[in-house]
């Protein structure tokens, strides 16, 4: 097998709040190569978006090891582009065009028409070419979160990191924009690594699924999908394998059962 | 920055947000003419001020002491003469070039000192040390260093400028580049900004309405230090400003002047305001939906 | 030598002799005599004393012009060290009134705790210590601070409009000319004290002052000044009609020749390079402490040009 | 039949900018009875959000009207409380609880310690008992929405209004909210307004499915569901009928071809 | 309004936020000694202040002209025996009395005035007007007025403080307010917040981080107002403050005293920056995510 393009070796992650320590994840190892389509598949504030940030390069591990294409990751760079799960990941000062303009030429990707004419191509991808003239606040929720992908994909990185990107999205839309995604895929061979809650996403998007469990986030079992929800030997569907997995024995779950 | 030239024009739209805070009015009618009216902000304004200007003339009336408080209309007068003399347009000429230029190189020095605060711990410590420090002095404190380093004239005022406006710029663009939103920074250091690019391309226009908010407050500065400064500073021959021209109608105990020229830096305030910082603020924040 | 020199003056119709020297090219013409060719002059604008002996002392100004007081302080303070400076010439005498609205002040004695006495610097200014010395002859040895307490620091011309609007706690104001006689002129207002009582005769009220290194460095300079100052108030004192229409014209001041006339007139008003009293000053201020050096003559205090003159 | 809690009739609602003038919703009407679990349903950018706020009463319709209770809705109140579809709907300055508590005691339903238990109730529901004395800032993306739920059903308002409450959340956390809210509706049958983009969630949490047309927003249609999947007399699923109803020649999957 | 007592006691932690924009550092190891001292930010700030004080030295010795600039130690001499003559003190008391006073209501009016901003069309044009007319005007503009209404001394001080604090306070907290997020005003007034209490509890905390700039630059204003109008006005003999010090000691010719009185100012300034205004931020601000 050749060697990963992205390495993460016993990957502690922690915040220090004035509080107390939060440990967002514990000891995470996996690797991801070139052309994997890897899904980080967990319960809320289990450390997904903690694990993409580290990996982003926002965040240091107090434990363990992160390595991009064998050198461990110091800082941010264009190299990955993340996709942020927050609402206010546009530049409110930019329009739709200028956004995805300004990360083609912030990254010196492309300049002048060539990152106009891609950021428009993107834009019209996402379904939001009628808008590529408004300003951020005037779009609703979903709007921005599509062109935080269309910015995002526009970039064509070596790694793309999505943290939750489809969640904004409606049934359509959401089917739609991963249809884009396994398009382009298959187009550019492009490496992404994608945090969802949605299984069925996982198993739709994903070629390996990493499950995490409950806070603090550990690996729980790394699944391979060919994009089918196929059965296994068991008769058991993957999406259900997944869900039993996943959420077997939660400690969410008991607290739930508690406040009841 | 601003992409189009639209944008002055739609100061009337934005005047009414969308989403308002107060009770909505229910479907659509046609507005009376006195709403109609009352929705311009400058009919407002020029209303408001002559509501100022009426009772500065009835108070000054009651008072009847000319030479403590002169009339609006014995100030009028004055502004007036000083205007057909050339007088008052010549003080102030000199006084608003000083004034540009010392505000112009304080908000540049402020832009520098504060991009270097946020890009390095030491930075930032030297940021919060020197405004501690500096900020309260006032400009007499100043003098000695003035009149050694740039000797009597221009270069010493607009050193005292740059000492006013640079510190409250400073402290307001540092507090706006703080309060940044991280997911904006970790957008602008995901491209591959950093240094000045990531200064001016995500934190300036991200922390603009503290900018701003420093900008005018460097600007009120600036006038107050330079008039105050110019009585310190004394003038050279012929030029004297604005300052000056107050300081010389107060010792001839020509009130109205000493009024007419207060009422200068009024008017100057009042346009600057209206004219310059309100465009600012229509063609960034409130285009940008930062602003209410 | 220096091809430029850089003179300051103050506001008002004690600085006329200088005014003369500015808008005649006095000096300018008195160095081309002595052969220093075409030189600069620069003139500035001071609103007060303290400026003057900043920009002396940093070198951004040739010849100084204020008051007594902070000359001598000056003076006093410089003397034996590099940037010795001493007085080159007197420029006046006039004298200071301190004038009241209060009908039942008489003399100093009679203000009581209602009375506020406005100066342009409590403890500081030449009124103060005029009044300071007044108080001690009144009082008594030690007692020179009496009515310190009384005193307030106020501008001229805000402390004139203080005492004329009626409406302050302003009621007595030690102040200088014009503004003592524009005080005058409204009915209720008489003066309670003179300077010149108090100094028992005329005294200098403004000098002109430089650095000992300037006057070697630059002789031919120093003495062109000081004929030019000479032939300023010669003209002054030729004909004062002239010098009030003079003044007039280039001051921008909006008062009328009779007025100015009057003050020019005014026989306690003198324009002359002698100096007067000033050595009474300086004893008074050794005395509390203000300088700590006494001069045994006013000749300590000057450089020996006008050491000729009968001055006290 | 009763008179309706919620009158919403021919309801334009429209953002103007110096752009242009946008149209959210066009003469939108629906009426939601007390005590109705009512699903709104519809594409990104069709103007569910902009509709949710114009009931909580930030936007005035430019033509219809909206009427609670027989009066006309002139300012936002604490009889309809929102849980908005952003991130930073939290206080920052407030932890949870206090964020829970400060809706209790600024409304004035609670004070004391009567508001401190219910919204360490509601706080324990949405299972975040461990994090109640945490700032949101230190919290995950679906931990902050959780607690925006637990604030609007912890003041069990006459009608609750929540747009896309659950669209952050994992798929068991967000199973277990949506039986937490059945089961509070079971208790105290309040009225909800709810928008989603899941036609699953749709279905099981709603009484009546209010179709939306794609922006600016039309009523389609208005389902009626009992909570189950249920197949129809054409042997359809309820899921798939509103599927197809609500995804028929959509502009943006025009876009999305044309793009391709 | 901070809940808790350990706020104090996080402000090392805060020092090194988790999110580094900064090349992270891979791994835990231990810091060495050097490293250690240049994490706190105390330390860092006094060594800042030592090179301050060594250039200053230096400076002063080369320039050699005590009259005009005086060198540190010297400063630091006539420091000590203003403080051990308690001269000082009594001056410092005296002006700091009336500047908290002034500061105090300065404060107070900037937040009733932008409240009524924030909560009508006609309070917003008020106060944008007011601030643009009359924050640049000098203070001196006020004396007749200030003379007239309060009288000579301390009346009259204070009317000059809260002109110089209450415009740029005003005007960084109405930029505050104007930028919070369209979500947390909604979310206020969901809950019924109008008036007053929507102002303390959704505008006032989430305009902070602009809020406090404004603070500080209110604070530092009226230092410079106060040390200024001390000279221009109304200093009845033996009342006198910092200001008056600062000026007599220059009329004497007392240099060395003269910077002593600066230094107490930027001593005063340094204190209240690090004392106060930093434990507001530690326990306001940062404690709430809201500041980088
Ligand atoms: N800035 C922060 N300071 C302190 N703790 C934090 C911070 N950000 C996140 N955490 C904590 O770290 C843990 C993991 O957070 P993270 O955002 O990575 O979760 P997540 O898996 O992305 O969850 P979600 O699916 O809800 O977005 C949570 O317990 C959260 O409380
Ligand atoms: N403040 C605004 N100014 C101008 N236009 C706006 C504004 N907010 C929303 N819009 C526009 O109104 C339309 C409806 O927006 P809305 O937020 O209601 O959509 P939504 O149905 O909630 O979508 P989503 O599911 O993506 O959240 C969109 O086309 C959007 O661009
Ligand atoms: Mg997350
Ligand atoms: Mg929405």
């Amino acid at each position: 097998m050749s060697a990963p393009l992205l390495d993460v070796r016993d990957v502690t992650l922690q915040y220090k709040t004035s509080e107390r320590l939060v440990t967002a994840t514990q000891r995470v190892s996996f690797q991801v190569h070139a052309g994997d389509r890897f899904v980080v598949l967990g319960p809320s504030g289990c450390g997904k978006s903690t694990l993409l940030k580290a990996v982003g390069g926002y965040l240091a591990p107090v434990e363990g090891e992160i390595r991009l294409n064998g050198t461990p990751i110091r800082k941010p760079g264009a190299d990955r582009v993340m996709v942020f799960q927050e609402f206010d990941q546009l530049l409110p000062w930019k329009t739709v065009k200028e956004n995805v303009k300004f990360a083609l030429v912030a990254s010196r990707t492309l300049s002048g028409s060539e990152a106009e004419d891609r950021a428009l191509h993107y834009i019209a991808m996402v379904g939001l070419a009628g808008s590529a003239n408004s300003y951020p606040h005037t779009l609703s929720g979903g709007m921005k979160q599509r062109v935080a992908i269309a910015r995002g994909m526009a970039m064509q990185p070596a790694i793309l990191l999505m943290d939750e990107p489809f969640a904004a999205l409606d049934a359509l839309t959401r089917q739609q924009m991963q249809d884009e995604l396994l398009r382009l895929w298959e187009d550019t061979r492009f490496t992404v690594l994608f945090v969802t809650h949605s299984i069925p996403e996982a198993v739709k998007v994903g070629s390996h699924i990493l499950l995490l469990s409950a806070h603090p986030g550990r690996v729980r079992k790394l699944v391979h999908s060919d994009g089918s929800d196929r059965a296994d030997a068991s008769g058991l569907r993957l999406s259900e394998r997944i869900h039993r997995q996943l959420f077997e024995s939660e400690p969410v779950a008991k607290e739930l059962v508690h406040a009841a | 920055m601003p992409p189009d030239a639209r944008c002055p024009a739609t100061s009337g739209t934005l005047e009414a947000p969308p989403l308002l805070n107060e009770p909505p009015i229910a479907g659509e009618r046609p507005l009376v003419l006195v709403e109609q009216l009352a929705n311009v902000a400058a009919l407002r304004k020029i209303l408001l001020l002559m509501v100022l200007a009426v009772l500065w003339q009835a108070y000054a009336s009651r008072l009847d002491n000319p030479l403590l408080f002169p009339t609006f209309t014995a100030t009028l007068e004055a502004l007036w003469e000083g205007l057909l003399s050339g007088a008052l347009i010549q003080r102030a000429a000199f006084t608003l070039k000083l004034l540009l230029v010392g505000y112009a190189s304080g908000v540049l020095l402020a832009g520098l000192l504060t991009g270097l605060a946020i890009g390095s711990r030491l930075g930032n410590d030297l940021l919060e040390t020197l405004t501690a420090m500096f900020n309260p002095l006032p400009a007499i404190a100043l003098l000695p260093l003035a009149l050694l380093w740039f000797g009597l004239g221009a270069g010493s005022l607009i050193f005292v400028l740059i000492h006013s406006v640079l510190w409250p710029v400073a402290l307001c663009t540092h507090a706006g580049f703080k309060s940044v939103s991280p997911t904006l920074r970790m957008v602008g250091r995901n491209y591959g900004l950093v240094g000045p690019r990531y200064v001016t391309r995500i934190l300036i226009p991200a922390a603009f309405p503290c900018i701003l908010s420093g900008l005018k407050n460097g600007w009120a500065f600036a006038w107050r230090t330079l008039i105050a400064a110019e009585l310190v500073f004394g003038v050279s021959s012929g030029s004297g400003g604005l300052g000056w021209f107050i300081y010389e109608n107060k010792n001839q105990l020509e009130i109205p002047s000493v009024f007419a020229g207060l009422l200068t830096v009024i008017l100057i305030g009042l346009a600057m305001e209206n004219l310059v910082f309100r465009s600012i603020e229509v063609c960034t924040v409130r285009r940008w939906g930062m602003h209410a | 030598e220096t091809t430029e020199v850089r003179l300051a003056q103050q506001y008002g119709i004690s600085y006329l002799p200088l005014m003369q020297i500015e808008q005649n090219r006095l000096l300018e013409k008195h160095a081309a005599a002595r052969g220093l060719g075409e030189i600069k002059v620069t003139w500035s604008k001071f609103a007060g004393g303290n400026v003057m002996n900043d920009a002396l002392l940093s070198g951004s100004l040739d010849f100084a012009a204020a008051g007594v007081a902070p000359a001598t302080t000056l003076w006093a303070k410089t003397r034996g060290t590099p940037s010795e400076v001493k007085l080159v010439t007197a420029m006046n005498s006039m004298p200071m009134y301190l004038n009241t609205r209060n009908p039942n002040v008489r003399s100093i004695k009679d203000f009581t705790d209602k009375d506020k006495i406005a100066l342009p610097a409590v403890k500081v200014s030449i009124q103060s210590v005029t009044l300071q010395m007044a108080a001690e002859k009144l009082f008594g040895e030690g007692n020179h601070n009496k009515l310190d307490a009384l005193t307030v620091t106020l501008s001229h011309p805000d402390a004139l409009v203080a005492l004329l609007s009626g409406s302050s706690e302003i009621s007595a104001h030690f102040t200088t000319p014009p503004y003592q006689y524009q005080e005058l002129e409204k009915p209720g207002i008489h003066t309670v004290l003179n300077s010149y009582e108090v100094l028992g005769g005329p005294a200098t009220l403004n000098v002109i002052y430089t650095t000992t290194r300037f006057r070697e460095a630059n002789p031919k300079i120093y003495q062109a000044f000081l004929a030019a100052f000479e032939e300023a108030i010669a003209l002054i004192n030729r004909d004062k009609r002239a010098a009030a229409e003079f003044y007039l014209k280039y001051s921008k001041d909006k008062d009328t020749v009779k007025d100015i006339l009057a003050i020019l007139n005014d026989p306690q008003i003198e324009f002359t390079q002698t100096p007067k009293n000033i050595t009474r000053y300086a004893d008074f201020l050794f005395k509390i402490g203000t300088i700590k050096y006494r001069p045994a003559s006013w000749k300590e205090l000057f450089f020996p040009e006008i050491h000729h003159l009968s001055g006290s």
